[in-house]
């Protein structure tokens, strides 16, 4: 299973491009692709920049299990989830995940399925830094 | 037995401090080692809720804590 | 609408920073991307190469219809719908699909959407090479 | 009125050519089009299955053509 997925996480840069290279593959006819950025507001307040703290080796512990049940639940073929931490301006990137399989839905779904999970089970915290302090 | 607490998120503010080192008699659950965490720290009764890993796992409430186990107070995640 | 949209029909590679850096805005949380990429076989049988070729003027007023009704139906920020016709090999890229939406469920569903809708209505037309001629 | 049929994918190899100039008289649907094309290419019957665009758009079987349109064959699209 092992060169099957890639999880990162660092502080600094993460590579769209990175990402891609790993999950692309000659058998695979679809790539799905998730890049969130950092908003420049939260319910209308205007945000200056986020700063992001995990409990970092169960997140990567939490990170390989979503990619393990993605593999396992829709049969895909490489998973890469890479998230930053530390400090993020608006437009920087805080997680991508990129999906290869056989067939596109289930490129779809198992993309879906790993930012969703994400957002509910990695230990990873944000802190919303706003205009008026 | 002796058990490690890591805080994390708003819960460090809470704590002051992370870890906490907890000595503790033997049979303690994660709920039991809630409650005895509330006692200690009464604001965590503010957090609306948390989650206990145990030894970088989440925890089941029925889960039997052991000597040099370590434990994080997860406040809800907000990743992504 | 027009500064929202961004169709590319050409002869020569496409480009995933090109269609991120298009969709990519301050005010979105989420960008859904999907890459088609020629697979190395069909059915089983070895495939050498694919050779797409379109009706050019229409095929470029159905993605852009495509993208029209993306933005309408699941009020999506910006789209970019890039086909490459003439001739490509294994691994290269004939399509790619980039949604930025303030939430992610809407730049999925979208650009889900959109890929499926392009393979059943815009006049491309792909030609397999085999090994065995 | 004159009819300028286009025709792409498979179709064009049983039309044998590209452009086709039709010649027809008023009043001519898509539908009655598709017949005199299959009637003038026998070929075509084997296509299973083809849609017709009228001036770059997909048409629908009731449409009347007019003098000057560009008519398309459009044999099951493979993109993407």
């Amino acid at each position: 299973m092992e060169n099957k997925i890639f999880i990162k996480l660092i502080e600094g840069e993460l590579s769209l491009g990175e990402c891609y290279e790993y999950v692309q593959d000659d058998s695979c006819g679809g790539l799905a692709l998730f890049v969130g950025t950092v908003r420049n507001n939260t319910k209308g307040k205007e945000v200056l920049k986020l700063q992001f703290s995990a409990y970092e080796p169960m997140a990567v512990k939490e990170m390989n299990l979503i990619a393990l049940k993605a593999i396992d639940m829709f049969g895909i073929h490489k998973i890469a989830i890479h998230h930053a931490v530390g400090n993020l301006g608006i437009g920087e990137v805080p997680v991508i995940i990129a999906v290869s399989s056989a067939h596109r839905e289930a490129a779809f779904k198992a993309c879906q399925f790993a930012i969703d999970t994400l957002k509910e089970t990695v230990p990873i915290w944000k802190k919303e830094f706003f205009e008026d302090g | 037995m002796k058990i490690e607490a890591l805080f994390f998120g708003m819960s460090r503010d809470l704590a002051g401090q992370s870890p906490i080192i907890f000595e503790l008699d033997e049979g303690v659950t994660v709920k039991k080692f809630r409650e005895i965490l509330v006692k200690n720290y009464p604001l965590f009764s503010e957090l609306d809720s948390f989650a206990i890993a145990v030894n970088e796992s989440y925890a089941e409430e029925e889960l039997l804590l052991s000597d040099k186990d370590t434990v994080a107070i997860i406040p809800p995640v907000s990743g992504g």
